[in-house]
């Protein structure tokens, strides 16, 4: 391998580089309490992914929306009527644990399919469509909980949810690895191996880069595009569960916002969105930053103020880090 | 003070007070978990928290703000955790999202002071609060008493929908009106605890109803929103407007009614000064404090507005 | 011819591995037409888009006049008198011709507000200069691929250069829009304009060129008057051996029915400004034969195409389409690509290719799910099929993941052309398929489709060159205003006659 | 005029359809008083477009910023810390009328022009360069007003603003016009003859259209992005003084969330985010059409979590209307 090419290579990796240079930075300047990073401790790294699992789930779904140059702004009042669901369908409803998931899953693929099909088959723009299926999921779940937040108790009595749903929120691997960092790890590697290995991400890629010219290349652009909404809501609806579960309720205003930094995971992650450039990798790698950035802040105790100063200049400068191309 | 209901639970002061207090050499970091300091009424509690804490030497207090997220708000409560924090106050977005990350403070041994929203169960040091369906009650008592004795026709603006208060406040009124059979609320819209949203809402209200008596907004911000409303539409002098919060603040409710824009405003008090009191009752006198206090409301109309301000706000 | 009104000493540039000048000497004397042939990824582009401002990292000097200049970007050479038509059309879609001929120096009235009704005359005289009647004020994203070509070329004449660059203006022009071309270069010559004039057409050289050089692999490898050569010798010194040009497919005229079209008419439900769609046509292509369609720029060809491969606008169809017998009604390229039948697209920028994915991504696009089971793709196999075709079709490339974007015009070409052989089509349509493809690759093409025809493949081929039309067809059907017009044998016809039925002078 | 050009000039107005399908709806739907129709009169009519009037004034310059391709997610924090920076200068630091408005607007025009300097030179995403940039200015807002917001009184006393600043929220032509609708109306027009009639504009919609084509033909593509971003920003500053006039105080939260409201209104007014397409014509079309739809809602009294449902569906079906071709 020449110096070339091993520059080449690293240059690759290029999303991970601003994640690298905040971790040293949150390394650096982390607290300390007897000798100890406080940053590195395994419980506080814990709960960096924990934290971010969630943002992660829908960005991973996210990112498949950009890739074919759409964007999905429903996902965190997705988020809300799938943690709303969970929670009335096991409490108020006492539905079992795999009926109430299972169900609460398919509205999010089937609300993000539709959404898929008016964008695809309409033509109307994807910010549009999913502007409007924001503000009709974040009104369905106000009408189904009543406007309320509704309270998961466990139990096997009426009106309790069945205690393995609380699994859900637990750690296992010896009480280290949250579930919620389990899941969102199984679903960012799901998503990588599917779209490295796939004939649909081709399509999915194709679709992005040039869509006129996936359609007279024989690829099913209408399909294509519904999928990759199905996914969206799907992963939406998922973390949604996830959320109901570690904060023991359901509440139509949970994952207001989420939809912004859902994008900023993905495009700090170096995905266009302009569609048809990008990778899962890069999300992940994008969504942990934020994450680690957020708790180095919170850390240090900085002015919630400054730290808004702080996070909009690492955010500028993690994107610039990414413009850098190897001098060949 | 006076009118304060507390209730002490048994014997034990809990485990987690006895364990931090060093007394008066100690020093001692505090964890503020605020919800979300954009509301003002959330501002002024970190406000008058870091002003009181100004007078313990001992003390020094970190902030955190939740943005209104659960979420947000169970990692910042972490965080004050990996950093081995000596006592937490937390003012809740929401009850039961917060209530197990709490515990999981509370059980570590730091104390924990609750403020303005309760969480669940019983694992926390000591809530100070007041009491939604108390001030939504007296807002309707003075409004069926005092402004409309012989009835009339009402419209209430309400905060954010889903958010506990707004139901609280809403129900304690819709209760306490009861009482007067000729008063009616003609209607009702959201205002999301916004100004700009009280008036547009407003806006629309005033155009569909000829006839209003009363505006009674769940906060004063919204109030003076729709009062800014009636005033474009030169109808500010035939309605009364009510809100609640009463923040001794420039831009505060006190002002506006001191100011004659609003008929009266209801304090919902932050308690920041309380809960210092107590961090300082619970890490330096090593004493316990009550498993529950709550601060009754007053009422602040043009009678005693201005003085209220002054005692409340001296620097101006 | 006097002094030298451009000299390039020793440019040099470099894309990554690939060196695309390299020390390459170029003068133009004013007054001179200079063509600059090569093959695909010779370095023509290059050169040229160094010259016009457009690559500023170069190595080398440029004289302008006898002066160094050094420009930093394209305002600066066109300030120094050098105007391109760029290969690629770079215009923009939304705009009106108008606003894109006087782009980047528009017209003012005394006001400083832009002077719409002065623009929009001079266009339209500029565009009547090169013989075309268009509208200047319709937005460029409608036009058809020739008539933006048409477009590019009045806003190069119209900055009045005393140095203008064609790279490829003809590739999307039929025979007559050339002709009236050949007419404005030769009234600029007069006028003491040096042109550089590149083209894949070979007679188009000694027709118009004074002088001619050719670069391979980015050197200069000779210089000479291409009116004392034939095309054969010209094709010869730019390829580095004989080239046979044209093939006729072995005279296979006993083989089946591949496509046989009845009356074929398309009343679209919204009908937009420009478009020819079938407006009844008839014709039949067998199994091995190679049928032509020609005609005008507008003659219907691309619209049959995208009619046949269903792609065309939403409408009413009438008539039928029988393939190997059995009647088809293509609603998507889908279904098309299912029935076996292949569409090589005329635009292969907008219509073909994702420019910044790999070369392997955009083969295999078409044919993956030959290439693996269950949804999974075997790595090995695609890559396989897309070195075979790269092989077949002398792709000049760096390696497989390169952006195909990044190759010469001809060799992007050529993947569009390969991915739609990868899926193995049984009726192949192709729109243009040759546009900016050098002699020798052209030849290689012609050479694949005599083979597989030879294999019992039936093609379609619509192409605006005559001499392609009769050294590769076996039949042409000559279309005019969405109708077929005409139809004659290769063998006892020729350009003349082609050209008489296109221009509607013979039954 | 044939018949068919008639229908395709009325086509060309397409992006007021979804407009004025509304308004009728509006009239058929509003409640009425002694036989008078609410919604049109005069007050009513004054009203929503008020309530339009900051939305609309941001939503100009997002236009521009979205026909080059960029989209400015700065513009909501923007208008709050002009809303807190009129405040400020005029009640706590007792600035005159004009030398506090000319400092807000220049705030507005330097923000913007370095966010669009970021993109245009580091060719950063405008989405990543403008959410930083929301974050630092909502920060900066935080800190200038110490987080409460700043009470507006006037007089001539100390700590109170100049009267001449509240003539701004009035209303003029007999009472009938708010001036926060004419400076609206003024900002509008201009915009749509600047786009008529300057070279300027041709080079942006060249810009969004076909960058590359524009840098050949000669257009100066990183002056006219840090132009547009800096119109931008400037709008969104008088935007926050208009908002701040009219709230009688300028609080840092002021304008959380308007960025996606005034990227609806232009996307509804049938611009395409991907650039190069659109028009100022249809931005405002846009506007009015969601304060028609807000009005008309609040006048009926309809539930909030049905507004949020019917709000979703009207801007779909807006959107869909927009698809229609003229048969000609
Ligand atoms: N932007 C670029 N990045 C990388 N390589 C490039 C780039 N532009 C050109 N090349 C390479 O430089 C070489 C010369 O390309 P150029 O476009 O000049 O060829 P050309 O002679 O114009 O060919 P054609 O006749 O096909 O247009 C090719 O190998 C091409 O792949
Ligand atoms: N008004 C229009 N809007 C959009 N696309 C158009 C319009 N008119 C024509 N086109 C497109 O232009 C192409 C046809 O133009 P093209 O350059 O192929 O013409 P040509 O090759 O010179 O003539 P022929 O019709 O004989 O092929 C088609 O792809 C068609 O879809
Ligand atoms: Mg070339
Ligand atoms: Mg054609």
């Amino acid at each position: 391998m020449t110096k070339n090419s091993v520059v080449a290579t690293l240059f690759r990796f290029q999303s991970v580089f601003g994640l690298l240079a905040v971790v040293v930075a949150a390394i650096i300047f982390s607290p300390r309490k007897n000798g100890a990073i406080l940053f590195v401790s395994a419980d506080n790294l814990a709960n960096v992914v924990r934290a971010v699992s969630e943002i992660g789930i829908i960005a991973v779904g996210m990112t498949f929306v950009i890739l074919i140059g759409g964007i999905d702004l429903s996902v965190g009042a997705m988020l809300g009527l799938a943690a709303v669901g969970s929670a009335v369908l096991m409490v108020e409803s006492d539905w079992g644990f795999l009926p109430s998931v299972l169900l609460v899953l398919v509205i999010g693929l089937v609300f993000g399919a539709l959404q898929g099909a008016a964008t695809a088959m309409i033509g109307i723009q994807s910010f549009i469509v999913t502007l409007a299926g924001l503000q009709i999921a974040r009104g369905l779940a106000r009408i189904w909980s009543d406007g309320q937040g509704v309270a998961i108790a466990y139990g096997d009595g009426p009106n309790e949810a069945p205690a393995s749903f609380a699994l859900l929120g637990e750690r296992t691997f010896g009480g280290l690895v949250p579930i919620p960092v389990l899941i969102f790890a199984v679903v960012a590697v799901a998503a990588i191996v599917f779209l490295r290995v796939s004939a649909f991400s081709r399509h999915l890629y194709a679709v992005g880069g040039n869509e006129k010219a996936a359609r007279l290349s024989g690829v099913p652009v209408v399909r294509v595009k519904v999928a990759v909404f199905a996914i969206c809501g799907l992963l939406a609806a998922l973390a949604g569960i996830v959320h109901a579960v570690q904060l023991n309720q359901g509440s139509p205003n949970d994952g207001i916002g989420y939809e912004l930094d859902a994008i900023a995971a993905v495009v700090i992650g170096g995905t266009s969105l302009a569609g048809g450039r990008g990778s899962v990798a890069g999300t992940v790698a994008g969504a942990l930053l934020l994450g680690v950035l957020n708790n180095i802040l919170a850390l240090n105790n900085i002015d919630s103020n400054i730290q808004l100063l702080i996070k909009g200049l690492v955010i500028v400068a993690a994107a610039a880090l990414q413009r850098l191309r190897p001098a060949s | 003070g006076c009118g304060t209901t507390s209730e002490r639970t048994g014997g034990s002061p809990s485990d987690g007070a006895a364990k931090s207090c060093k007394g008066a050499d100690g020093k001692y970091t505090i964890g503020m978990s605020q919800a979300n300091v954009a509301e003002p009424y959330r501002q002024r509690m970190d406000d008058d928290i870091r002003a009181a804490a100004k007078e313990v030497p001992q003390f020094d207090v970190k902030f955190a703000d939740a943005a209104q997220d659960n979420a947000k708000q169970v990692a910042d409560v972490e965080n004050y955790i990996t950093q081995q924090i000596d006592l937490l106050i937390i003012s809740p977005n929401e009850a039961k999202p917060l209530t197990a990350v709490v515990k999981k403070a509370f059980d570590k041994g730091i104390p924990v002071i609750v403020l303005d929203r309760k969480v669940e169960g019983d694992a926390y040091t000591g809530f100070i609060g007041g009491d939604n369906v108390q001030i939504g009650s007296e807002a309707g008592k003075y409004v069926a008493e005092q402004l409309l004795p012989d009835g009339g026709n009402i419209v209430e603006l309400k905060g954010l929908a889903g958010a506990t208060p707004q139901a609280e406040r809403h129900q304690g009124f819709a209760d306490a009106i009861k009482a007067n059979p000729k008063l009616k609320i003609i209607a009702a819209a959201d205002g999301d605890w916004l100004r700009e949203k009280g008036q547009s809402q407003m806006d629309a209200l005033l155009k569909a109803n000829p006839a209003i008596d009363v505006v009674y907004a769940h906060n004063d911000p919204m109030a003076e929103g729709a009062y800014l409303a009636a005033k474009a539409a030169g109808r500010e002098k035939s309605i009364k407007f009510i809100g609640i919060d009463a923040l001794p603040i420039p831009s505060g409710g006190i002002k506006a009614v001191e100011q004659g824009r609003l008929s009266a405003t209801f304090t919902y008090p932050t308690n920041g000064k309380e809960a210092v009191a107590a961090a300082r009752k619970l890490l330096i006198d090593c004493a316990a404090v009550p498993k529950s206090q709550v601060l009754p409301t007053r009422l602040i109309d043009k009678s005693n507005a201005a003085q209220t301000y002054a005692r409340e706000n001296p620097a101006g | 011819m006097g002094g030298a009104l451009v000299r390039m000493v020793g440019i040099g540039k470099r894309y990554g591995g690939v060196q695309a000048c390299r020390a390459i000497d170029f003068t133009l004397g004013a007054g001179e037409v200079h063509a600059l042939l090569g093959e695909n990824g010779a370095g023509k582009s290059t050169l040229m888009r160094i010259l016009s401002g457009d690559v500023t990292d170069y190595d080398g000097q440029i004289e302008i006049d006898g002066t160094p200049v050094g420009f930093s970007g394209p305002p600066d050479a066109q300030a120094a008198g050098i105007a391109m038509i760029h290969q690629e059309l770079d215009l923009v879609p939304g705009l009106s011709v108008a606003d894109n001929i006087f782009l980047g120096r528009e017209l003012r009235t005394p006001l400083r507000t832009v002077d719409r009704r002065r623009m929009e005359g001079s266009a339209r005289a500029l565009l009547a200069r090169s013989g075309v009647r268009l509208d200047p004020r319709r937005p460029v994203g409608e036009l058809r691929v020739g008539e933006q070509q048409l477009v590019t070329i009045a806003k190069a004449i119209s900055l009045d250069a005393r140095v203008l660059i064609m790279d490829e203006p003809t590739s999307a022009l039929t025979t007559a829009e050339v002709e009236r071309l050949f007419d404005v270069i030769r009234e600029l010559r007069r006028a003491g304009v040096g042109i550089v004039y590149i083209s894949h057409r070979m007679e188009e050289i000694a027709q118009i060129a004074d002088r001619a050089t050719v670069l391979r692999n980015g050197e200069v490898v000779t210089s000479f008057d291409p009116r004392a050569l034939s095309t054969a010798e010209v094709v010869e010194a730019m390829v580095g051996r004989p080239v046979q040009t044209m093939f006729t497919t072995a005279e296979t005229d006993t083989g089946a029915e591949v496509l046989r079209v009845e009356s074929l008419k398309l009343t679209a439900r919204r009908p937009r400004p420009g478009r020819r769609d079938p407006d009844g046509i008839s014709l039949t292509v067998r199994a091995g034969e190679i049928v032509g369609l020609a005609g005008l720029l507008g003659a219907g060809r691309t619209e049959l195409l995208e009619t046949l491969y269903g792609v065309a606008p939403r409408g009413a169809v009438e008539g039928r389409i029988f393939l190997q017998g059995k009647e088809i009604r293509p609603r998507s390229p889908r279904q098309a690509l299912a029935h076996g039948i292949g569409l090589v697209p005329e635009d292969r920028r907008t219509s073909g290719l994702v420019l910044f994915h790999s070369i392997l991504a955009n083969t295999v696009v078409s044919s993956l799910p030959a290439y693996g089971r269950l949804g999974v793709i075997a790595r090995r196999q695609e890559r396989a099929a897309s070195v075979g075709m790269a092989e077949r079709m002398r792709l000049k490339f760096g390696r497989l993941q390169d952006e195909v974007g990044t190759l010469s015009g001809g060799n992007q070409q050529k993947v569009v052309f390969g991915r739609m052989l990868l899926t193995e089509p049984r009726l192949l349509l192709l729109d243009e398929p040759t546009r900016g493809v050098d002699v020798g690759a052209k030849a290689e093409i012609y050479r694949l489709l005599g083979e597989l025809a030879g294999q019992g493949l039936g093609v379609l081929l619509a192409s605006s060159e005559l001499p392609e039309l009769v050294g590769v067809c076996d039949r042409v059907v000559v279309l005019r205003d969405g109708r077929d017009v005409a139809s004659f044998s290769t063998a006892n016809s020729g350009e003349g006659e082609l050209l008489a039925a296109a221009m509607g002078e013979l039954q």
